[in-house]
């Protein structure tokens, strides 16, 4: 049997379905949710069994696509955020105007995604790669949102940008090796030059679908104007693209002997590239950061948050060190989980309330319970706090990097963490904290599959959080697989316990005291014996002993981290995302030029063709 | 709603008494203040006019709770003025040894406040503690503490105590050199600099208009100043400078206080030098039967706040028609407030308070 | 369970409530001290005891939902969670430090501020949010330097373990990480401030601006329990910068000597300056303290 | 005033009342009083708490906030529209609780007898656990009036909060009658907690 094939099976009869039935909304529902299911059961059944198996597939020596570890983690993590995306639009999309075609292309975009993550060979890996981007571009235009084309577009525009220049490096690849297949790479018979250029064409083709800086202006736009599940796997899922991209090209096609050849550094032990790579991760994961914090709108927030996040991904394959990829995969899948919760926790809010703002929303958690939590622990792990998952990356990265004696960037990267906490701290006070808004009373509860969605990525984070090492277990089993020169200071996994040649860290030891101690905590907190706790009213606070209703505005809300935004006025003025803009004015006016050269008058044409004979003419004659 | 409201005040540290200040605020930016008063009102006005001209002394003095003199001296000068009655030389003198202790002890409690509302506690711990000094002095002369009942319409109560101007001159020196200390702490402390210049800025050519007076009028570089303009006792009998500041800012109305506190110590020495003998006071009628013929007057002088006035309207008969009291603080405190905090910052809101001196019973009376 | 384990188990609670005595006893020290500054008696030695004794016999405890109720629990789970990561001196004073190393620390600090930011939330009080706001944005500035000072010492150390970086410390004042290292030294010392809330950075909990800020809304055994993290995050504090910057220390009295010592150095610097405003208190951080850390970085790495 | 019934402690509080000797201790020890300078009287808190009288070597402290605070210290008159704040003020502390009313305006209207919109006497409106007469009373006469209150915290004999709730209804009458605006203010009916 083969497992290729299989699940290809599997998913294009979830997408064929999605066609069929589109119009019946259970049919077409369960079915796709049966489809993926089904996929992710396979994909874990087999996920380190390669024996008994075909898990190769070749057609005509063009296509070759391969089952394997490495690739199945991404399988996995697409599959499972798709199922729970999927899961969440049951309710979000409900009664929407884009519902019937949202899940044909959010299908359309799984199975590219899945095609090009198994692909072992350049052509099916981009023809993959542009059937995910369609889909995606297609999938957004379904949202409600009114300026989703101007967005839509823009992403389409720079995605395309990025396609080209990764056409481009396969086409140079193809001129020198004759072959696309990833294992055909010879990496002797290209020149310095020539490397350098392809690695300069290929990690633009990748950084952009990971909206690293200062390739990341689609990102805000994109993330935030599709619709806010296909945004959770947007994010949770699809923007890995880019890194898995990297990983498989850089570390397992090219090869660090590759890479080496095109610069070195003694010092910090890597190549001039993979640390250009570094600072551009360091660059966004902080400004990513500073720009989440300053944001007013909960989904703008999250896209920063999450070009900040693949910040710290790229780190990690910058470093092309054990520790430093180990960090990158630990963050793909912490990153996921978190993502996807909170895109479909803020889904809910915004589906029951239809309010995307900060200063509009306040005070939903006697409301919203479930959410509550699920975001409590998303937050919990986004900022990196033990005894949760999202500590085991900012460790693992942290000591990647000082290993790699990269002391600017660790810095700075840890600062970022921190800025995380700020927003973090944001998006859980302003939307379920504070006073509750009038209107919000009787908000119901979200929806009970948009529930399920938000809890499962909780509850992979608590796990995290004290077994770490399940998943560094496989991790290091993928980069032993894709090759990598296995360098001397490696991370020491025993039991839960990490140790490096710099530092050491126990995660469950840690959890289980945090634990004890909270629980011994709370027993000393109710000794008390005459202590009763009164619950009161909402407005019944300090107001300076004024008398306040309801309707007064008590939460602080707008311009939240105001002093952060004041100090730092002058730097903000220059984004990136205005440059584009006044490069696209100008490029506009350029246009405008052009236009009046092409007048459409025959006579203007005639003296142009006569001017143009008579330069070429003196410059052939003289 | 993009703007939080919040109530500074009545029940807040950073109110200067009990007022409120309804504060809409974006982030960290103030959009729109509003004063609220009427939390201190006990009608002084009205119960004025149900009292004798004497049984009014009482409660003229809680009118100013931080500077009580000021009221004792303008209602008793009003008197004065509508009755014709003389005071002798030596009160004069006393009345203004009164006054400009008043206004130090006013500065004094001002400075600490001010500094107290940015956070630095040394300093009131420092200037209420000395400013103790002072109230002794006033115990010592008047026999009260905060209200003194002093100021009598034909002169003042008592004579100076024996040994008093020993006392004074001794306390004259180590408030001079304790101001040494306060200007390393606080004037010419880097940080209080930083958060003092360019904040609660009066615009020079709006500050008249807007009807500023006293220390923030000249704070913006006008000078006005009533003992100079108008002298009352014996003013224009002592030197003294009246300082002007360009800036219209927090710390140019500092510089201005610190300036007049020297001032005042100056005057305080001057008046322990020259002060003439002799009576201290005419008598008056019974109070009871005492009428008053028919008239009116408006006094004024410069309290540690600015020009404090009282407009009084006499029936002829044993109590007062109609009385007026023009504070400094009511403009101060609600239409100058309501115009410059817009735009500034959340955490200035308590210091441009402290800065123009802002006195909530005085704005209610 | 061992006998290794059960004594270091008794160490660590006994550390525990030595934490919080000796927390609130230089507390009320400082509180003497700044009296003595300002010209008065001051409170007697015992006022925190008494404080948080009469806090805990209110009668009525009130909030606003559970988080409210939580968050003090939890803030203590944190503040005693970093408590037992930071070793006080050797053998078992090292309580659990080998669970941890520096980052995690780091980290695990952040644990009870996060709880305690959450149940201030919870309260809805806007001035316990815009305190909350300047104590995050503070905490933004100042954690760039520390971070600096801190990579700077695992640079120099090739270690990000806190025993490590005692150990090779070892030998007189001299080899200490603050007088050899000045740049890192004083970039600590800066951070330090921030860290403290005193004076010219207490802009979280500025009573003329922001009433009593977080704790705006605390009451009762809440307010206890805050006081008593307080005092333990206090010791916490400071006991890493000891360990960190100061030598550590041989024994446990030598390291109350130091806490105490270094303890007064923001207090003083507290009672002779006004508070800074907020966006001042931002950029100070991210402006010579952040100079003189990439210094002292780059004379660590080069 | 004859309609004022000398509240009967019942059980339930009684039981509250016996504080054990400790805690009895740290109450009369530790007095945070709430930073609500209600009218001219605030003018002599400033030297009381500074360096010349120091209170805090008494263990008193000015705290911010109605949550935190166990002592009011109404300073002089009370007009209706401060009388308002302070009712909610004294309703958001917590048990224990105290009140001092400083000056002699709070027991019959001192200097203001006759004035329309003060109210003369406070303890019809919430219960009054020590008074200090006089206008204004000295720092030495605060102290002494504090000095008390510890005392009367000592005999269990500070029973004011048991008083306004077991009376609440009796309160809320009269606070109704001079507030005539009570519920068209939004002010809650009931007692919170």
């Amino acid at each position: 049997m083969n497992v290729l094939r299989t699940i290809a099976l599997i998913l294009s009869l979830g997408f064929l379905s999605s066609i069929l039935f589109y119009k019946i909304r259970e049919l077409r529902n369960l079915s796709i949710i049966a489809s993926l299911s089904v996929a992710l059961g396979f994909v874990i059944k087999f996920f380190g069994i390669y024996t008994g198996i075909k898990r190769a597939f070749s057609y005509k020596d063009l296509f070759y696509f391969k089952f394997d570890a490495f690739s199945n983690f991404f399988v996995v993590l697409i599959l499972g955020v798709g199922l729970l995306a999927i899961l969440a639009s049951w309710n979000y999309m409900k009664e929407k105007k884009g519902e019937t075609f949202f899940y044909v292309f959010f299908m359309l975009t799984i199975l590219g995604m899945v095609g090009l993550v198994y692909s072992r060979d350049m052509l099916s890996f981009f023809i993959g790669w542009e059937v995910m981007t369609m889909g995606s571009f297609l999938v957004i235009l379904q949202s409600n949102e009114k300026d989703r084309f101007k967005f839509a577009l823009r992403y389409f525009i720079i995605s395309l940008i990025g396609a080209y220049s990764l056409l481009w490096s396969m086409f140079i690849i193809y001129n020198k090796v004759h072959s696309f297949k990833f294992s055909a790479f010879n990496s002797s018979v290209f020149t310095k030059g020539e490397l350098t250029t392809l690695l300069i064409t290929i990690s633009i083709g990748f950084l952009i679908k990971a909206a690293i800086m200062p390739f990341h202006t689609w990102a805000s736009g994109a993330y935030s104007r599709s619709p806010l599940t296909f945004t959770a796997f947007f994010s949770g899922a699809m923007s890995k693209m880019g890194i898995y991209g990297l990983f498989i090209f850089l570390y397992g096609s090219i090869g660090l002997s590759a890479i080496y050849k095109t610069g070195y550094n003694e010092f910090f032990q890597t190549s001039y590239f993979q640390y250009t790579l570094v600072w551009l991760g360091v660059i966004t994961a902080f400004l990513g950061t500073l720009r989440a914090i300053l944001s007013e709108d909960i989904r703008v927030m999250l896209a920063y948050s999450s070009v900040g996040q693949l910040g710290y991904m790229l780190i990690g394959i910058g470093l092309g060190s054990t520790l430093g990829l180990t960090a990158t995969l630990f963050h793909v899948v912490t990153h996921g989980l978190f993502k996807t919760s909170l895109f479909i926790v803020v889904a809910a809010i915004i589906h029951r309330t239809g309010k995307t703002k900060f200063h509009e929303l306040g005070g939903l958690i006697n409301n919203m319970p479930i959410a509550f939590i699920a975001t409590l622990i998303s937050i919990i792990t986004l900022a990196g706090i033990p005894p949760l998952g999202g500590f085991a990356t900012k460790w693992l990265l942290y000591e990647a990097m000082i290993e790699k004696r990269m002391f600017f960037a660790t810095a700075i990267t840890m600062l970022a963490s921190i800025g995380a906490f700020l927003y973090a701290y944001r998006l859980i006070q302003n939307l379920f904290l504070g006073q509750r808004k009038l209107e919000h009373d009787d908000v119901k509860p979200a929806p009970l599959t948009m529930q399920i969605a938000m809890l499962i990525p909780a509850l992979g984070m608590v796990f995290l959080g004290f077994f770490p090492n399940l998943l560094i277990k496989y991790t290091n089993l993928f980069i032993e697989l894709i090759n990598i020169d296995f360098f001397k200071l490696g991370v020491k996994v025993t039991d839960t316990a990490f140790t490096n040649s710099y530092g050491y860290w126990n995660a469950f030891y840690l959890g289980s005291a945090v634990v004890i101690i909270f629980i011994v905590s709370t027993i000393y907190y109710n000794l008390q014996r005459r202590a009763k706790i009164y619950k009161i009213g909402q407005l019944d606070i300090y107001t300076a002993g004024e008398y306040v209703t309801r309707e007064t505005p008590l939460n602080y809300s707008f311009n939240f981290y105001g002093f952060i935004f004041d100090s730092l006025k002058p730097a903000i003025k220059y984004s990136v995302t205005n440059f584009i803009t006044r490069i696209s004015k100008e490029f506009i006016a350029l246009s405008d030029f052009v236009r009046r050269i092409y007048t459409g008058n025959g006579q203007h044409y005639a003296i142009f063709t006569m001017i143009f004979t008579i330069i070429t003419l003196i410059y052939f004659l003289s | 709603m993009k703007t939080t409201k919040l109530y500074l005040g009545p029940q807040h540290p950073g109110i200067t008494g009990n007022m409120m200040i309804e504060l809409d605020v974006e982030g960290n930016k103030i959009l729109k203040s509003k004063t609220h008063v009427g939390y201190l009102h006990r009608g002084f006005e009205k119960l004025m006019e149900r009292r004798t001209y004497i049984q009014s002394f009482p409660i003229v003095c809680r009118i100013c709770v931080p500077e009580p003199d000021v009221n004792e001296n303008n209602y008793a000068r009003a008197v004065e003025k509508l009755s014709g009655l003389e005071v002798p030389e030596r009160a004069k003198w006393i009345r203004t040894m009164v006054l400009e202790m008043a206004r130090l002890q006013s500065y004094l409690l001002w400075m600490g406040g001010q500094s107290g509302s940015m956070g630095l506690y040394t300093m009131p711990q420092w200037t209420i503690g000395d400013r103790d000094y002072l109230l002794d002095r006033f115990e010592e002369l008047t026999g009260g503490r905060v209200y003194h009942l002093y100021v009598w319409p034909g002169g003042v109560r008592k004579d100076l105590p024996i040994g008093f101007k020993t006392r004074m001159l001794d306390l004259m020196d180590y408030l001079e050199s304790r101001m040494k200390d306060y200007t390393k702490l606080m004037f010419e402390n880097a940080i209080f600099k930083k958060r003092a210049i360019g904040t609660g800025v009066i615009p020079k050519d709006k500050a008249l208009e807007w009807g500023v007076v006293g220390p923030v009028l000249r704070g913006t570089g006008i000078k006005h100043d009533v003992r100079i303009d108008e002298p009352y006792e014996i003013y224009d009998k002592l030197e003294f400078e009246v300082p002007t500041y360009e800036g219209g800012d927090i710390y140019s109305r500092a510089l201005v206080r610190k300036f007049e506190f020297m001032q005042s110590i100056s005057i305080i020495r001057q008046i322990m030098d020259k002060i003439p003998e002799g009576p201290i006071y005419n008598r008056i009628p019974n109070p009871f039967k005492w009428k008053i013929p028919k008239g009116y007057t408006y006094v004024k002088l410069e309290s540690s706040r600015g020009e404090f006035g009282y407009f009084m309207a006499s029936d002829g008969s044993e109590k007062l028609r109609r009385v007026n009291v023009r504070g400094p603080a009511y403009v101060h405190g609600i239409s100058l407030l309501e115009k410059i905090l817009p735009g500034s910052r959340l955490g200035d809101v308590s210091t441009i308070l402290n800065s123009l001196g802002v006195c909530p019973p005085e704005m209610e009376r | 369970m061992s006998t290794d384990s059960m004594y270091r188990l008794l160490v660590t609670i006994a550390v525990i409530l030595g934490s919080i005595i000796y927390g609130f006893f230089i507390n009320s020290l400082a509180r003497r001290i700044t009296a003595r500054v300002q010209n008065r008696m001051g409170p007697p030695l015992k006022q925190p005891f008494i404080d948080v004794i009469k806090l805990y016999s209110k009668r009525t405890f009130v909030t606003h939902g559970i988080m409210q109720t939580l968050g003090p629990i939890l803030m203590l789970t944190g503040i005693i969670s970093t408590l037992i990561l930071i070793p006080y001196g050797k053998g078992y004073l090292t309580l659990y430090s080998s669970n941890g190393d520096l980052i995690t620390i780091l980290y695990i600090m952040t644990f009870g501020q996060l709880a305690m930011a959450l149940a201030v939330g919870q309260a809805g009080n806007p001035y316990g949010t815009i305190g909350v706001a300047r104590g995050l944005t503070r905490m933004f500035g100042y954690e760039l330097p520390l971070i600096l000072a801190l990579i700077s010492l695992i640079a120099l150390n090739h270690s990000a373990d806190v025993n490590v970086i005692i150990a090779n410390q070892h030998g007189g004042i001299a080899n200490w990480n603050a007088f050899r290292h000045p740049f890192v030294g004083i970039t600590a010392l800066l951070a330090m401030l921030g860290m403290m809330s005193y004076q010219p950075f207490d802009n979280a909990s500025a009573p003329a601006e922001v009433a009593s800020g977080p704790i705006t809304e605390f009451g009762g055994k809440f307010m206890a329990i805050m006081m008593t993290t307080n005092a333990m995050f206090v010791v916490a504090k400071l006991a890493l910068l000891v360990d960190l910057f100061f030598g550590g220390a041989s024994n446990i009295f030598i390291l109350a000597l130091k806490i105490f010592l270094l303890y007064l150095y923001p207090l003083f610097v507290g009672l002779v300056f006004p508070r800074f405003a907020m966006e001042d208190t931002f950029l100070f951080f991210w402006k010579w303290p952040t100079l003189i850390g990439f210094i002292g970085l780059a004379i660590a790495i080069f | 005033m004859d309609d004022l019934k000398r509240p009967t402690l019942d059980s339930d509080f009684t039981c509250d009342m016996a504080f054990n000797k400790i805690t009895k201790w740290a109450q009369k020890n530790s007095l945070w009083l709430l930073a609500y300078g209600t009218g001219c009287g605030a003018i002599e808190l400033s030297p009381t708490m500074t360096s010349r009288y120091d209170w805090s070597r008494l263990g008193i402290r000015g705290s911010a906030t109605p949550r935190q605070a166990d002592l009011l210290l109404i300073t002089g008159y009370l007009s209706t529209k401060t009388l308002k704040r302070v009712i909610r003020s004294y309703e958001q502390m917590q048990d224990p609780k105290y009140v001092i009313g400083f000056g002699s305006c709070t027991i019959n209207g001192g200097m203001y007898y006759d004035s329309y919109n003060t109210i003369k006497q406070l303890d019809l409106y919430i219960p009054v656990d020590v008074y200090i007469n006089g206008c204004m009373p000295r720092p030495e006469a605060v102290l002494s009036g504090l000095a008390y209150l510890k005392d009367k915290i000592g005999d269990k004999k500070a029973d004011g909060w048991i008083k306004y709730k077991q009376n609440f209804e009796w309160y809320r009458e009269n606070q109704k009658k001079i507030l005539k605006s009570f519920n068209g203010d939004n002010m809650p009916d009931k007692y919170n907690w």
